[in-house]
């Protein structure tokens, strides 16, 4: 019994890390809640499952949807990050947090009636992905071999982000002003084009969340307000701004809902908040988070 | 004189670093003690720690015979020790008035929720505050307009409101010029004489702690390697070098 | 403080602005022919349940135009008020107040979900407005309030989950291990008490292995899935519906939890277009009424075809049951408003007499007949089969179809449900029509 | 000063009984909007103490729970008992959640209020027995001493919202009151003056959790159905975008704001049926971005262009 709670459990999280870690990225840099991150989520979910329709009514390979995947995400990234960063957020920017949500909240609003003009309300789907790779048996149990793969992707996003953040120039540089923004422009960095590149980049991570868990979850209305809402649970759980904290919360909440899927069904819903409730409780900052003491 | 503070064998870390090394030091009523030393001596942990902002790992702080090193800051404020900071610590949004009066209304009675804080009786002690040092002036600016010479004595003045029966000063005139730095302290410590308050200052400028203080006690490496008349320690050749690098 | 009142006052201008804005913008001259009928139709057009209601609302569009183009109602024009039931409980109510008072709406056909189905009941009745549900099927409704103005056009959960039940007994499948995957709300929860406690009225046996009720709109089934293929149930029961539905079926068919076990979809019809002959074949479906657009009744109904080609020439899908039941609930309308002219020799009914034609009003729909019982609730029958592919479909059909009469499958008005069930007669199942005794 | 404010008020009231006596519809949805701009005076509340609850909808949903536990436990359906009922729920919920949560801050205390909010949320949704899941509960019309009251809770809803406000003026210029703004600014110094500043969070959080559950009774009475929608975070956004909305700087600020939130909802659902979301969406960019101190900062504009022009 323990095999299959395991691995649904590591699937389960492996689908909350890529929902999650854009949001974590994002406030780690501009200090950014983002309301609207969900959207984006979506939004790659749709844009995945559109191209890889397209490609297919096209004739071409499937194998090219894992391509549609990827490419969707950069798509929405180009298409909705620089213009949310510079004609909303900007302006928010040394305003509070209040602002903040006003803002993403407005975004995430219009967003959602946005996505049902273009995409419809109907559920949409496209399981190419999912069935070309065929299926495997663990523990006496059948699994898609993509949701296995998900985890191992989600792995590779979590790697190829912190190698980018700590062994890049160009992730330095972000870290740099995540660090000190004021240090920062002293020192000659333009702030403002860093902010519209790592939000774009946070867009993409969301994009690209939604994109690969597509072929698993498909796209529907409704999807944007509860991406947000997991994301901003695992986000804090694990500390916002620490891409290994949301690692691990994912771990943690994953397995915790499998579990309770086999031992008390009644909690599997609520297994996100009471987590994310009792580490606040005892962590506000988060698993991983750190305390930002102020001196007298 | 009688003491009215005493700290015995006070000891406090952070990670490795030991910012306090079995402290003992009395205050005594009615005195002003200046405390000097260099930068990262373990002056401002001292002040902390007296005032609750910090716990102790070992030792104690007695305020008359109260044990201090288990109380909030509130708690020791309302024992009778007040604090003003290096940093000037108002309510931004508010007027300088507005600061007064909240803390005229914290000494007298804050928990009514039904009667206006611009009532007469808080309004006197706020401008009374604010008449010692001279800030009349500036009593319906916001706070987050002043200059900072006039921040450092609004702080000032905020703690004088509470009518303390000591008070800290963590370096009342750092980061003001020198001609602005002599008119507040005299305005400062001509009001505590009148108050008849007893006062502990943490200072860089010799020439402050030769003016005002009745006592100085010298802080190195978290210890008190000495105390005594600021003529004395002052003059001490040994005592000035270790000191030298502070000012 | 003086910016304090320049505040307020600017405060008050914004209120004044808003409030007069918001004044009714006509008289309402009440008792002659109005001009044209304001029909309120109270649907999800946004969120999850839009899956549902989009098809709904489509299918009301079509049926105003083609009512219009056959002269409306003795002449009066048809003119549908959608509301966006997605805006949340608290704005459904304040609009049917709104449509009844300020836009002088006198019918409704209201409402998908069964929350609002409940909240808008009481409304309905203070405001005497004749409110005809279309979807929503929670047996609630009419358990323990009678309503003077409140009807349903469609059946409730029992008949629904009754049948599924009864189809699986006539067919003598193995139900002595049962698992449930339903969604986590009332549908979900009343559902599975109905279905297992029909199956254990005729096999005392019947076990309910595994019981799971996940959240509503969950993208993930994945350890739902590994619990019931780990638990090997002899049947699967789930009504899960619209994007639930399609996550749950394209998450499982690789993981050949179909293969293992006898599943019953039971809105699985309303996915077949999107599945095409992937859909789990032999899986048992139905349409929670008669709504089913190749049965035997719809195809000898010319107005039912014409729908349907309109249909799909208009929005390039099958109509699914959901489009079926705001049709039918569409010429409930129309039906009542022609008894009670009928029956006041011409004169336009109010609203108290038009909900005196509902009563026992009896409905030739595109799918077969209704009827609104004495407790309002409506009586259709119910379509179950299994989903099979033919050749020459791009998506499977329902095959092995029985249409089990509306009286025989609903418990008579007033009776306890789960009482009725418990005590159904030995011989039920005998006297329900056979699986493949309808259509071809 | 107090003369012309006082005159204000007064020209409001009988605007709204004049629109209510015009157009019952009207009533309705002033009651729900008034009732709304209580819960939403209390999330500002926190505001000025530069908290963010993003789980408000908590003690809106616990109010109307409340009064329909009370009408379907003891078959109450006296209007002032209902109310009681929901008031009393929501503080005492608000007095222990707010023991804890009051330690927290800025976002943290944020995504706690939420994680409260959205645990309810999904206990309301399973607990089917208890609560009717998702189809919700019903409550009566109520009777006012054995009355109906037909457009008695309208009037009663004013009043509470008039009670309310002046309450709130005269506690906003108190000692307690200022200190929220202070705790907004500077804890530090508020502790150093020997004011806890948990506790003054404390009695806030408290009051502003019974002005939720106040309004979410009102709502629940006048709509006649609570469901656990109520307790979803959508809800708490919503309250949230009504105090921002009518600017945390003025007790009038949040009732004009979820009056303004519910006018544009409503006139979108009127002309635009299927963009209602995306109207509401505009509607918080625009004032976010446009006028960053709600409606109550609109007066300042034109000085602000002047300046800006010059």
């Amino acid at each position: 019994m323990l095999t299959p709670i395991v691995i649904d459990g590591l699937s389960d999280a492996a689908l909350l890390f890529l929902v999650a870690v854009g949001l974590t990225m994002v406030f780690g840099v501009l200090r950014v809640v983002n309301i609207a991150h969900g959207s984006f989520f979506a939004l790659g979910a749709y844009a995945a499952i559109t191209l890889g329709l397209w490609a297919g009514a096209l004739g071409l390979s499937q194998a090219l949807s894992y391509g549609a995947l990827v490419l969707s995400a950069l798509l929405v990234a180009a298409l909705f990050g620089p213009l949310t960063e510079r004609l909303c957020l900007r302006a928010t920017y040394g305003r509070g947090e209040i602002a903040q949500m006003l803002v993403t909240f407005g975004i995430f609003l219009i967003l959602d009636d946005v996505q049902k003009l273009v995409f419809g309300v109907q559920e949409r789907q496209n399981d190419a992905p999912l069935s070309l790779l065929g299926v495997c048996n663990l523990g006496g149990i059948v699994y898609p071999v993509y949701q296995i793969a998900l985890v191992g992707l989600a792995v590779v996003v979590a790697f190829s982000l912190r190698w980018f953040l700590r062994g890049t120039r160009a992730g330095k540089l972000v870290l740099s002003v995540v660090h000190d923004a004021e240090m920062a422009r002293f020192s000659g960095i333009d702030t403002a084009k860093v902010s519209v590149a790592a939000f774009t980049f946070g867009v993409f991570l969301a994009a690209l969340g939604g994109s690969l868990a597509s072929p698993i979850t498909g796209a529907a209305p409704g999807m944007s307000a509860e991406a947000t809402i997991l994301a901003f649970a695992v986000a804090a759980i694990g500390g916002l701004g620490r891409v290994e904290g949301a690692g691990l919360a994912a771990l943690i909440v994953g397995l915790g809902r499998a579990f309770a899927v086999y031992y008390a069904p009644a909690f599997d819903r609520a297994t996100p908040y009471l987590v994310m409730f009792a580490v606040l409780l005892f962590r506000p900052q988060g698993l991983l988070g750190v305390v930002e003491t102020r001196r007298l | 004189m009688k003491p009215i503070l005493k700290a015995e064998d006070l000891q406090v870390a952070f990670g490795g670093v030991i910012a306090a090394d079995r402290v003992n030091l009395t205050v005594l009523a009615d005195e002003v003690l200046a405390i000097v030393g260099s930068n990262g001596s373990g002056k401002t942990t001292f002040v902390n720690v007296c005032t609750g902002y910090i716990k102790p790992r070992r030792g104690e702080v007695y305020f008359g015979n109260t044990a201090l090193s288990r109380l909030h800051p509130r708690a020791i404020t309302r024992l009778g020790i007040a604090r003003a900071f290096q940093i000037p610590q108002l309510f931004a949004e508010h007027t300088v008035l507005e600061n007064l009066l909240l803390a005229a209304a914290a000494r007298r009675g804050f928990w009514r929720p039904f009667s206006a804080i611009s009532r007469p009786c808080y309004l006197e002690e706020a401008r009374e505050a604010l008449g010692l040092l001279g800030l009349e002036g500036c009593a319906s600016q916001r706070a987050a307009q002043l200059s900072e010479g006039t921040r450092k004595l609004v702080d000032i003045a905020m703690a004088l409101a509470l009518r303390p029966r000591l008070l800290f000063m963590d370096e009342p005139t750092s980061g003001v010029s020198s001609d602005e730095a002599i008119v507040i302290m005299e305005a400062v410590m001509g009001a505590l004489a009148r108050a008849g308050i007893t006062t502990v200052f943490v200072e860089h400028d010799m020439e402050m702690v030769r003016r005002y203080a009745h006592r100085v006690a010298v802080w190195e490496s978290g210890r008190v390697v000495a105390q005594g008349q600021p003529h004395g320690i002052l003059h001490d050749s040994q005592i000035r070098e270790s000191i030298a690098g502070m000012a | 403080m003086q910016h304090y009142s320049r505040k307020t006052a600017s405060l008050a201008g914004v209120l004044f602005g808003l409030v007069f804005g918001l004044l009714p913008q006509a008289a309402w001259g009440a008792g002659e022919r109005p001009a044209q009928l304001k029909v309120g139709v109270f649907t999800f057009v946004s969120g999850p349940a839009a899956s549902y209601g989009m098809p709904a609302k489509n299918a009301a569009d079509l049926m105003f135009e083609s009512l219009n183009a056959g002269g409306g109602l003795a002449g009066v024009r048809l003119e549908p008020v959608f509301v966006d039931e997605a805006q949340g409980t608290d704005a459904v109510v304040s609009e049917f107040r709104r449509l009844v008072t300020s836009r002088h709406v006198p019918v409704m056909i209201a409402a998908l979900s069964s929350a609002n189905c409940l909240a808008l009941a009481p409304v309905a009745e203070q405001l005497k407005t004749p409110m005809i549900a279309w979807n929503c099927d929670t047996h609630h409704l009419f358990l323990k309030k009678k309503y003077r103005y409140v009807f349903r056009a469609n059946t409730s959960t029992v008949p629904e989950f009754v049948a599924y039940a009864a189809y699986l007994l006539q067919k003598k499948a193995d139900v002595s291990r049962v698992g449930i995957i339903d969604p986590d709300y009332a549908f979900g929860h009343d559902a599975a008490v109905i279905f297992s406690e029909t199956l254990r009225r005729f096999r005392p046996d019947s076990k309910l292995v595994v019981e799971l009720y996940p959240r509503l709109g969950s993208p993930s089934y994945s350890t739902e899935i590994s619990r019931l293929l780990a638990a090997h149930p002899a049947v699967i029961f789930t009504n899960f519906w619209g994007a639930d539905l399609e996550n749950f079926v394209r998450q499982a068919l690789p993981r050949k939890l179909f293969s293992q076990s006898l599943a019953v979809i039971a809105l699985g019809t309303t996915v077949f277009e999107e599945f095409g002959q992937r859909f789990p074949q032999g899986a048992v479906v139905g349409v929670l009424g008669d709504g089913w657009y190749h049965s035997p009744a719809v195809r000898a109904n010319p107005q039912a075809q014409r729908f349907i080609k309109n249909y799909q020439e208009r929005f390039h899908q099958v109509p699914v049951f959901p489009a079926f039941k705001m049709a039918n609930a569409v010429l409930v309308v129309e039906a009542a408003y022609r008894r009670a002219l009928r029956e006041n020799k011409g004169q336009w009914p109010d609203s108290e007499r038009l909900a005196r034609a509902l009563e026992g009003l009896r409905v030739k729909t595109l799918t077969g007949p209704l009827t609104l019982r004495a407790d309002h609730d409506g009586l259709t029958d119910q379509i179950v089969g299994v989903s099979r592919n033919v050749a020459g479909s791009p998506y499977p059909v329902m095959a092995d179809m029985v249409r089990y009469p509306g009286e025989l499958v609903t418990p008579p008005v007033d009776a306890d449900p789960i009482q009725w069930i418990k005590t159904l007669p030995a011989d039920y199942l005998e006297r329900l029509p056979k699986p493949g005794s309808y259509g071809p | 000063m107090k003369g012309p404010r006082a005159l204000l008020w007064v020209c409001l009231a009988a605007a709204a009984v004049a629109v209510a006596l015009a157009s019952p519809w009207a009533s309705f949805i002033l009651t729900v909007a008034l009732a709304k701009g209580l819960a939403a005076l209390g999330v500002a509340l926190l505001l000025r103490a530069g908290l963010m609850s993003l789980g408000h909808a908590l003690f809106y949903a616990a109010g109307g729970y409340g009064a329909a536990y009370l009408a379907r436990w003891l078959g109450v359906t006296d209007l002032l008992l209902l109310l009681g009922a929901g008031f009393l729920s929501a503080t005492v919920l608000g007095l222990f959640t707010g023991a804890v949560l009051v330690r927290y801050r800025a976002i943290f205390f944020a995504m706690l209020n939420l994680a409260a909010s959205m645990v309810f949320f999904s206990l309301v949704t399973k607990l089917y027995n208890l609560t009717g899941g998702s189809d919700g509960m019903p409550l009566p019309v109520p009777t006012m001493f054995g009355l109906k009251p037909g457009q008695g809770l309208f009037y009663l809803t004013l009043a509470c919202v008039f009670v309310c406000a002046g309450g709130l003026r005269r506690y906003l210029d108190s000692a307690m009151g200022q200190g929220l703004g202070a705790i907004a600014t500077n804890e530090i110094r508020l502790e150093y003056l020997g004011i806890s500043v948990n506790g003054l969070l404390f009695v806030n959080y408290a009051i502003s959790a019974g002005l939720g559950g106040l309004g979410g009774a009102l709502a629940a009475i006048a709509i006649g159905h609570v469901t656990p929608e109520l307790f979803f975070w959508t809800t708490s956004a919503q309250l949230l975008l009504g105090a921002a909305l009518g600017g945390a700087g003025s007790v009038a600020g949040p009732f004009a704001g979820m009056l303004l939130l519910e006018g544009v909802r409503t006139a979108a659902s009127q002309y635009a049926p299927l963009l209602w979301e995306m109207a509401m969406g505009l509607c918080a960019l625009a004032v976010a971005l446009f006028v960053p101190q709600g409606l109550s900062g609109i007066v300042d504009l034109p000085q602000q262009w002047k300046r800006a022009v010059q």
